[in-house]
């Protein structure tokens, strides 16, 4: 008796493996969204997801999908958990994915041994491996438009240009503990060589990102000129509630886009007032593709997102990956001649993709962000960022584009693909001439 | 345990020197004193019973022995061998083995188990071999397994060999104690009152158990008892403790005749 | 080779010994569950016991002729003493093991026994308890030493010591015991038994090689017994039917036999072992059934729906399933899921799911209680023996099993009816003599070889089966002069769970009565249910409901009775219900159960007059005997109910 | 119902002793086993043997060695997260310092390195007792998570503080690495769980086993008996962390594929602890039905809005997740304290004792 | 010689030679000492009362904050929500008691542990299910509470005081303060002292037990409503915060299980302890030593006094 129960529930599990399944038999664009709209993370997963899915969504209802095809997505919740997001993986692969957009490090990293094996590219978008900008070492992995050390390259030139110059001075870096937080170190650290400041680390464990007073005790100690920051959900807030706390200068602390959402600041309000953070797209509303979003998406209430956060620094982000995938299908779909594109035709539009400002003004996008051209050997590096000031209760952007030192950077991010392809045997790279 | 020590008794048992002396035991715990200052011995193949009203310090006496509590003074002679303090495991190696006073059977184990359980210092085949469980480890298990067998059907508990001992009767568990005790072969049995809580024929079932192994296997035992009137049936010499010091020792017919031993247990009765 | 030189070839037990040691040497003779598994011998090895037993025997001095008493639960050292015995000339005489030391001294003395093989310490102490005896008897052995070391061991000797005498001098014995297995032939005694005897002292019933051979044969030769089979010899050793099956039956096919390890053990033994031939009285078959009963009373709602639905199912179709019979599609369909849901575990949980041959005997057994095991598929039959006939008078064959005959006569065997309606009969097992009493084997035993068997029975016509009545003597006449048969009576009662035993009085008087005893768990798990407390079986059995219930249970055998115009006089018009339980210590009852009915009459006579003279209650006070011997007595006020009764029809002409 | 034990008499220790005394049993172990070597590869998805099968079977052989420990030794312990990172780590150090040997072995081999760090955070337990003891594994389980953070050899000073697990192959056959196949992954973890699960109820059986029990049951009395507390409970603690160590590694290298602290947090500890518990403490089986409910529950539930075709929002199925995960523990305890092991054997005890309701 | 230095001399010289900023860490140490007392102070109180160990008191922390904070979103005036809370929590203890505990009278400790484990995961649902997910922000001026700070100048530098944390601290007090007397004076207090002397006794004078687990469930439930508060305003309200909460557990080894005082002075040296060792010592082992600095002392702790700090020497018997 108690067997056919076991095999009852085997049975059920496999049934419903295979329910997940159906979707692929139409002709569909299929792209799954690894989503976390739970756990610590949560705060900032819950706008990007629903920046995503409402730009598929609007791109469904207006122009009836990509090249005729309907994007059809789907969530899948991860929690920021490495387990789980693999576990998401291998339950949409399935489906005929064309790109994973994991919004995870830690996922990233998973993926991008198993992208050239199933042949589905993965588009880390600001986040990941900095080294698969490297194209000829990382064919099917994608991190435009900037990667971590271009980041870094970026906020580095900018405090190059403040109070004088950065030689000489105390740079201290709090970054969470993780894959995330500790990929820009080695470049942080050639750079703190090669343009002689000093670099003061502030490692804040994840289980202690809610409660960083020694951190910030230490700060005090340490007293740098200049913070920066690679924080991610509710270390965020905390930080900047702990600096403001020990007095230091808020707009010496510069965050990096993960580190300088809304959310991230609503907590402190005035008493983050002059805090900077990097982004790479605008916020707010007012862009045409936006308004779009909102006419065909969010007002019939077919989006998951609470209005006021339309347009919200995060929810752009999302949307902005959703108008790099948009656009790479539409390219891989002009490439490949038919619309309904494989993963491995995805690959072909994303190393082709071209967001040109025109292309940018025609999606009603102008402005929005810095353009991205890819090539084979380059996937990701050299796009520029601006920074933004929290004026104590909202953002501001207060710079011009900021651009990398792509030539070091480039250097340091081949040593590093060299590295991480040197130890895995039958690595595929492919050859760019 | 020289053969010239030994005597024969009148049921044809012989008993032999002393096999354990117990000299100038003192027992405290912070500032209670739980036993002062006694002195008594064992002889090999004898029932020697300590009996005393409750809080005599008869278990502790026992604890003593086998090495659970450490007395601040006075030491323990056995086998010719003295010292004043041992880890239990080291007093069940050298064949002290024991029963307690509430039942401390290992619950989530069988009947058989827990007798097997007796058998842990015989076992010697180490961790490699246990973990393939044929050959040598498994020869070893079914040879202790016989020697279990027959301590089941002694104690003619065969009917709840595979039965978890939380299930049985009290006096069922106590008889599967006895069986875990014997199954150490030791040559010092001490049994903590090995019929408390028990009805009259429990008690004379039991009473026959314990005469049964001191006849057939020689077993020194030293049983607590606070019933009086079984210990004078079945103890060769008694040993009366009250209030932690020893108030006479002797033969049965002696210490039942003894005026401290009489008041000892009015007073008890008050 | 024909069977006249088989026959002469294997005159003896020894003899059969030694052609299964050859024939089906690897094959298992005995098991016994020992020290948590079932330990086994071949019938190689028994071989080698037997004869290490044996020389052991010739070497402390058993002669030809001595008897050997053998006391003791089932075991096969027990079983293999036996055979050792008739291997050095010897007649075993086993024994109960429940006997008393008076009732045991009886028989040790009858049979002047020299040599006494005992189990353990608590027959050895009831054997030294007799006064006088130790000195006629030269040696006691025992298989268990527990207890016994600080024993005067000058008479006293384990079986280990016996079987090591025997083999330190083995050359000489070895000849010794050829020579003495070369006299012995089919009429030499194979065993001696005591009779239980309802009344009077026990009789040492002797039986030839001959006797026991032919029965064995005949009987598995009836059935298809052979190698392979397997039983659980469990019924005391002192039973002639025990002797039969452990021993003859056993010997002659070569099949299996299993002892139990204790009695506690029994039921989990038996399931263990699953014998595939199993022989068990009523009253086992009818604890059996009221112990499911009661554990279906408490199944859940669903459990006992599907449970009744699948027993009447079972009911309609299943004794004829088991005999071959065509039976509708769907009941088979039904039969067929019954038996994945609820037979084949029930037989499960019975220990029968092997049981090809099963046979009841020794008194009748309720026919509802017949019907329910073999509408399980038990092929379930009924016997009719005694000890005189070496067991076997009739069997029922293979399809052709009812509850209420049983039989036909065995192969062999011949019957006749007396005047009186009598049954006799003539086989060649019939015993040789009672020991020393040659009036009693006399009187039972015609010099044609004809035995009377005490019951009374008649042939039916066209069937030609056995219909026993009642014991000849206890069927008696009332005061009008129609037939009185107590036991038809009593056994129909006791058909109901509830009624443990009945009494039924009613020789040269005009109605009958009856003394009542309740089945305690039945009637106790039953008050449960109805929120009856109680403290005690007097209590319990005093209880107004329970009176009612019984009461009707009565009322409706009474319309059963009325049914059978022969008998309709003997219905019960008043009765009570006994404030004790008839037990074999205070000599109510024998020690295989059966009531000693004289005995009863006498110690109850204010209360059978109570039950005549139309009182409403009666105060009483009874002797009773404890289990360690010590008396006592208990009083109490017992209820006397009338119940109904059915009209007499005209007196068939 | 299914068992008909009648006529299954052992006749030596050997059968009397055997883990599968009935029968029934054995069949239904051989069942089991054919269709996890045969029918699973055979026919099972990538999806369902990559992330229901491998999972469930490592979960599985890490609930057994929280169970060696917590079930049958009696010390709970809330670092068995931390232990199997241990194996995880030992492993990918072995594996590149080692790059030509067999990578099967090795994940074996580094069960030993999570066996000795466990014995050193075991050592307290003779000291300490319950509660206590889950303070000091809540101390390896916090100190060890660090050492994976801070210590960089450990992930051979990889930028990402990540281990990833390289291509390695065994008899040319591909075991790890993203090229291997989730069916050869699959089969060499079965193949691995199967035997550790062998040896546990092997140890379990002997008098290693029984002087676990004996600690757990009554620690006072097994020391009278002659069990040395130090071995008993430091064999536990080896052993249960060995177990751990083997499951950490393999969860890295024959599921993740690479993994970070995070796979070895607390959070993973209390998971297995659940599987323990509701499995059934002091069970073998009770740790193979605990990770299955575990593990296989949520993803069964996440599946469930979907094969109804309600649009749920993920999120939502999340929470309601836990919350379902949180009310069946509370209602697995409240009506069976002893787990699913335990319901299974009232099952069977039902099933032998059919129809009869005791 | 440089690494002894490092441990043991350059800390001292470094806290001599900024008084002010080691007045800092003390300060900070204080301030996270009162709060992990706060934490321990809820699980003492069941645990006294119930001999359960509740396992759910660091969500129940979360838990209570997030329904604060999600009331007044959902538009509930503060102090509004801060009364519906309340009743929030009381309802939840009334819950835990008719569903949970009450079905798991007399089973082991370990099971009832496991059970709060299991209303842990179903409060983490839960809370997230009606609230969201996303982090929020503690409403602490809403509420009333002061959010700014005091500079005082100390020894040549400077002290800096937030005023939420002073709030905390005296919050703190005046619950603790507020349970002693509770305790100690009313009816019920005593008789929550019965029960955690002796079972039998107290129902024996008609105190129901089922009653009392309310009732100790939800002081437990106010402790974790203004433990939610305080952390809450210095960090922010996430179930991130849970991992907080187990460092309550070290603080229960270091003050005994059924003692408040130990709850307190454990709280507050495992703070102290963690400040300053991160502070001054974290940097030698690469910082982040405060995951697990608690738990180590308390293992060392335990090795040297199993019974805790306040426990009386236990002595086996059989």
């Amino acid at each position: 008796m108690f067997k056919k129960v076991t095999t009852g529930a085997v049975a059920l599990a496999i049934v419903s493996t295979l329910q997940i399944a159906p979707v692929s038999a139409q002709e569909t664009l299929y792209v799954p969204l690894l989503t976390y709209r739970t756990g610590p993370f949560a705060g900032g997963g819950i706008p990007i997801a629903n920046g995503s899915a409402d730009y598929y969504a609007m791109l469904n209802e207006r122009d009836g999908g990509i090249g005729g095809l309907k994007i059809v997505t789907e969530e899948c919740e991860t929690s920021y958990n490495s387990q789980k997001g693999v576990e998401c993986y291998e339950a949409t692969k399935g489906n005929g994915a064309l790109v994973y957009n994991p919004y995870s490090t830690g996922i990233t990293l998973q993926l991008i041994p198993k992208a050239p094996v199933d042949e589905i590219p993965v588009l880390s978008m600001g986040y990941g491996l900095s080294a698969v900008a490297v194209g000829e070492k990382f064919p099917w992995t994608f991190n435009y438009p900037a990667s971590y050390w271009d980041q870094m390259s970026s906020i580095i030139s900018f405090i190059d240009t403040q109070d004088g110059g950065i030689k000489g001075k105390k740079v201290g870096f709090i970054y969470l503990d993780v894959g995330y937080g500790k990929e820009p170190i080695p470049l942080l650290e050639s750079l703190s060589e090669s343009m002689g400041f000093e670099v003061v680390k502030f490692p804040v464990a994840g289980k202690e990102m809610q409660t960083q007073s020694s951190h910030w005790l230490n700060v005090r100690k340490e007293n740098p000129d200049w913070m920066i920051m690679w924080g991610w959900g509710a270390m965020n807030p905390t930080a900047i509630k702990e600096a403001a706390k020990i007095k230091y200068p808020m707009d010496h602390f510069i965050g990096n886009w993960w580190s300088g959402a809304d959310v991230d600041l609503k907590p402190a309000g005035e008493a983050g007032k002059g805090y900077r953070s990097a982004n790479m797209a605008a916020s707010g509303t007012h862009f045409q593709a936006l308004q779009d979003v909102i006419k065909y998406v969010v007002e019939p209430g077919n989006s998951q997102a609470d209005p006021d956060t339309v347009g919200s620094v995060l929810y752009n982000r999302g949307l902005y990956n959703s108008v790099v995938v948009a656009e790479a299908i539409r390219t891989a779909q002009e490439i490949a001649g038919h619309a309904n594109i494989t993963g491995a035709e995805m690959r072909a539009g994303l190393e082709a993709l071209d967001l040109t400002a025109e292309r940018l003004a025609e999606l009603g996008l102008a402005d929005f962000t810095a353009p991205i051209k890819a090539t084979c050997e380059n996937h990701g590096s050299g796009g520029s960022i601006f920074m933004q000031q929290w004026d104590g209760s909202k953002w501001v952007r207060t710079s011009d584009l900021i651009a990398p030192m792509t030539d070091l950077v480039r250097a340091e991010l081949e040593a590093a693909a060299d590295q991480y392809v040197s130890d895995k045997p039958n690595w595929k790279t492919q050859s760019c001439n | 345990m020289s053969s010239d020590q030994s005597t024969q008794t009148a049921d044809g048992r012989t008993i032999g020197g002393p096999i354990m002396e117990v000299k100038d035991i003192s027992l405290k715990f912070g500032g209670v004193t739980a036993i002062k200052n006694i002195s008594f011995d064992i002889n090999e193949g004898e029932i020697r019973a300590i009996i005393g009203p409750n809080g005599a310090g008869k278990t502790s006496m026992l604890n003593v022995i086998n090495g659970f509590y450490h007395p601040q003074e006075g030491q323990i002679v056995f086998r010719g061998e003295a010292r004043t303090a041992m880890r239990p495991y080291v007093a069940a190696s050298q064949g002290i083995s024991r029963t307690f006073q509430n039942v401390a059977l290992f619950e989530g184990m069988s009947t058989l188990d827990n007798i097997m359980a007796g058998r842990t210092l015989k076992m010697k085949k180490n961790f490699f071999w246990q973990m393939l469980r044929f050959g040598p480890a498994e020869v070893e298990e079914f040879e202790h397994r016989k020697v279990v067998e027959e301590i089941i059907d002694f104690l003619e508990i065969q009917a709840i060999r595979k039965t978890p001992v939380g299930r049985l009767p009290y006096g069922l568990q106590k008889r599967v104690e006895l069986g875990r005790a014997l199954a150490a072969e030791p040559s010092l049995l001490l049994l903590d009152e090995p019929m408390a809580g028990m009805n009259v024929e429990e008690k004379e079932d039991m009473s026959r158990f314990i005469l049964d192994v001191n006849d057939q296997f020689g077993t020194t035992i030293a049983l607590i008892e606070h019933d009086m009137g079984v210990v004078m049936d079945i103890a060769d010499r008694v040993v009366v403790l009250d209030y932690g010091q020893k108030i006479a020792d002797g033969l049965p017919a002696e210490v039942q005749a003894n005026q401290d031993v009489i008041d000892a247990y009015l007073g008890v009765a008050h | 080779m024909t069977s006249a030189t088989l026959a002469a070839q294997l005159d003896t037990i020894p003899k059969l010994l030694a052609r299964n040691a050859t024939t089906f040497g690897e094959k298992p003779a005995s098991r016994e569950k020992e020290f948590g598994i079932w330990q086994s011998w071949n019938w190689a090895e028994v071989h080698a016991n037997v004869e290490e037993i044996a020389l052991g025997m010739l070497a402390i001095g058993v002669k030809a002729g001595d008897h050997i008493v053998i006391v003791g639960k089932n075991r096969p050292a027990l079983y293999w003493s036996m055979v050792a015995a008739q291997s050095v000339g010897a007649v075993p005489v086993p024994l109960y093991q429940d006997a008393v030391a008076e009732e045991m001294a009886y028989t040790l003395d009858h049979c002047g026994a020299k040599f006494v093989i005992v189990e353990n310490q608590e027959q050895v102490d009831k054997i030294f308890e007799i006064p006088g005896q130790t000195e006629s008897i030269k040696k006691v052995m025992y298989l268990d030493p527990r207890g016994l070391r600080k024993y005067d061991h000058r008479n006293l000797h384990s079986f280990e010591d016996i079987r090591t005498l025997g083999k330190e001098d083995q050359s000489r014995l070895q000849s010794m015991l050829a020579e003495r297995q070369k006299v012995q032939n089919y009429d030499t005694t194979c065993v001696m038994l005591y009779t239980s005897g309802t009344t009077g002292k026990p009789k040492g019933v002797v039986l030839s090689n001959r006797n026991i051979i032919e029965s064995a044969k005949s009987s598995s030769e009836f059935d298809d017994l052979k190698v392979g089979d397997s039983v659980l010899a469990y019924l005391p050793m002192a039973w002639v039917g025990d002797f039969i099956f452990s021993i003859g039956q056993c010997y002659w096919a070569g099949f299996c036999v299993s002892c139990p390890e204790s009695e506690e053990t029994m039921q989990n033994d038996l399931r263990e072992i699953g014998p595939s031939y199993f022989f068990a009285p009523p009253r086992f078959f009818e604890t059996v059934l009221t112990a499911v009963m009661i554990r279906m009373e408490d199944a859940s709602k669903t459990k006992r729906r599907m449970f009744k639905f699948f027993m009447d199912v079972a009911k309609k179709v299943g004794p004829d399933l088991l005999v071959g019979k065509p039976v509708g599609f769907m009941d088979r369909l039904k039969y067929r899921l019954g038996t994945i849901l609820v037979y084949g575990p029930l037989k499960n949980r019975m220990g029968m799911t092997r049981v090809r041959v099963g046979y009841t005997a020794g008194e009748a057994i309720g026919p509802e209680i017949f019907e329910f095991y073999r509408s399980l598929g038990i092929n379930l039959k009924q016997l009719y023996g005694q000890t005189e006939a070496s067991v076997f008078i009739t069997l029922q064959p293979d399809g052709e099993v009812r509850p209420d005959t049983v039989g036909v006569p065995g192969p062999g065997v011949e019957i006749k009816i007396d005047d009186d309606g009598e049954v006799h009969y003539r086989s060649p097992g019939v015993f040789i003599e009672y020991f020393k009493n040659p009036e009693s084997t006399a009187s039972t035993k015609d010099p044609d070889g004809w035995v009377a068997t005490g019951d009374a029975g008649f042939i039916e016509d066209d069937t030609g089966h056995l219909r026993i009545i009642d014991r000849a003597k206890d069927v008696g006449k009332m005061a009008d002069g129609s037939l009185f048969a107590p036991k038809y009576v009593e056994n129909k009662l006791k058909f109901y769970p509830n009624i443990l035993e009945a009494v039924v009085f009613g020789a040269d008087t005009d109605s009958c009565t009856a003394f009542i005893n309740i089945d305690i768990s039945a009637v106790g798990n039953w008050a449960e249910r109805n929120n009856i407390a109680y403290g005690s079986y007097q209590e319990l059995a005093g209880h107004e409901r329970v009176l009612d219930v019984i009461s009707g249970h009565v009322k409706e055998v009474n319309q059963s009775i009325a049914s059978d115009p022969m008998l309709s006089g003997c219905q019960v018009h008043r009765f009570l219900v006994l404030h004790k339980e008839l037990d074999a210590d205070d000599g109510e009852m024998t020690r295989t159960r059966k009531v000693r009915r004289r005995i009863i009459g006498e110690k109850y006579n204010d209360l059978i007059k109570a039950l005549t003279d139309g009182s409403k209650e009666i105060f009483t006070e009874t002797e009773v005997t404890y289990e360690d011997g010590r008396k006592g007595s208990i009083s109490a006020t017992l209820q006397i109910r009338d119940v109904e009764v059915v009209a007499r029809k005209a007196k068939a002409a | 119902m299914i068992y008909r034990e009648t006529g299954q008499f052992k006749t030596n220790y050997k059968a009397d002793n055997s883990i599968f005394p009935i029968l029934q049993d054995r069949i239904a172990i051989i069942f089991y086993l054919f269709v996890a070597f045969i029918v699973i590869p055979a026919f099972g998805s990538d999806f369902f043997i990559n992330s229901m099968m491998i999972p469930f079977l490592i979960f599985a052989l890490a609930a057994i060695g929280l169970n060696i420990l917590t079930g049958f030794t009696g010390q709970i312990s809330l670092g068995t997260g931390a232990f199997m990172g241990v194996g995880a780590y030992s492993c990918y150090k072995l594996v590149t310092i080692f790059p030509d040997t067999n990578v099967i072995f090795l994940i074996v081999i580094s069960g030993f390195f999570s066996a000795a760090i466990g014995m050193v955070f075991g050592l307290p337990s003779l000291r300490i007792k319950g509660f206590y003891l889950v303070v000091t594994t809540l101390a390896a389980q916090f100190f060890l998570e660090w050492c994976f953070i801070r210590i960089e050899w450990l992930y051979n000073y990889n930028t990402s503080g990540a281990i990833e697990v390289p291509r390695r192959e065994v008899f040319n056959v591909i075991v790890t690495g993203p090229e291997a196949a989730a069916v050869t992954q699959y089969l060499v973890v079965l193949s691995i769980v199967v035997a550790m699960t062998w040896i546990a109820s092997n140890l379990i059986h002997g008098r290693i086993g029984r002087s676990w029990m004996m600690i757990r049951d009554m620690d006072i009395a097994a020391e009278l008996m002659g069990v040395r507390p130090l071995y008993a409970k430091l064999s536990a603690f080896a052993v249960s962390s060995f177990y751990a160590g083997v499951a950490g590694a393999m969860m890295v290298f024959m599921w993740l594929g690479a993994a970070e602290v995070e796979s070895f947090d607390v959070n993973h500890s209390f998971l297995i602890l659940f599987m323990v518990i509701i499995g059934g403490l002091g069970s073998i089986k009770g740790s193979f039905l605990g990770a299955a409910f575990i593990w296989m529950l949520p993803v069964v539930l996440r599946a469930f809005p979907k094969a109804l075709g309600l649009d749920v929002p993920v999120a939502t199925v999340e929470h309601v997740n836990f919350m379902i995960i949180g009310g069946l523990i509370i209602f697995f305890l409240i009506i069976e304290p002893n787990g699913l092991a335990r319901i299974w054997a009232l099952l069977k005890q039902k099933l032998r004792v059919w129809p009869f309701p005791y | 010689m440089d690494l002894l230095y490092d441990i043991f001399a350059d800390p001292f010289v470094q806290m001599a030679g900024m008084p002010d900023f080691f007045v800092q860490v003390l300060w900070e140490g204080f301030v996270t000492g009162t709060l992990y007392a706060l934490i321990a102070l809820g699980f003492v109180l069941i645990f006294k009362a119930s001999g359960v160990f509740n396992f759910a008191q660091g969500i129940m922390v979360v838990f209570a904050a997030l329904t604060l904070v999600g009331l007044y979103q959902a538009g509930v005036p503060a102090l509004l929500a801060l009364v519906l809370s309340l009743g929030v929590m009381g309802t939840l203890a009334v819950s835990v008691e008719r569903l949970v505990l009450r079905h798991l009278v007399n089973q082991p400790d370990i099971i009832l542990f496991m059970a709060t484990i299991g209303l842990s995961y179903f409060l983490i649902g839960f809370g997230e299910f009606i609230f969201g997910g996303e982090t929020k922000s503690m409403i602490t001026s809403e509420l009333g509470l002061p959010t700014g700070s005091s500079v005082v100048d100390f020894a040549g530098g400077i002290v800096i005081f937030q005023h939420i944390d002073i709030a905390a601290v005296v919050i703190a007090g005046i619950l603790v303060t507020s349970l002693a007397l509770f305790f100690s004076k009313s009816r019920i207090g005593r008789a929550l002292r019965a029960v955690a002397d002796d079972h039998q006794a107290a129902l024996s004078v008609g105190i129901s037990l089922n009653q009392i687990w309310v009732i100790v469930w939800f002081a437990a439930g106010i402790v974790a409503l203004a433990t939610g508060i305080m952390w809450g305003a210095r960090s922010d309200v996430s179930f991130a915060l849970q991992i907080v909460a187990l460092k309550a557990l070290p603080v229960l080894i270091l003050g005994g299980f059924t003692s408040v005082p130990g709850a307190i002075v454990g709280g507050l040296i495992i703070g102290f302890g963690e400040k300053i060792f991160e502070v001054y010592w974290g940097g030698l082992l690469g910082g982040g030593v405060e995951g697990w600095f608690a738990y180590v002392i308390a293992l060392i702790f335990l090795l040297f006094r199993p019974q805790g700090l306040f426990g009386e020497k236990i002595i086996e018997r059989i």
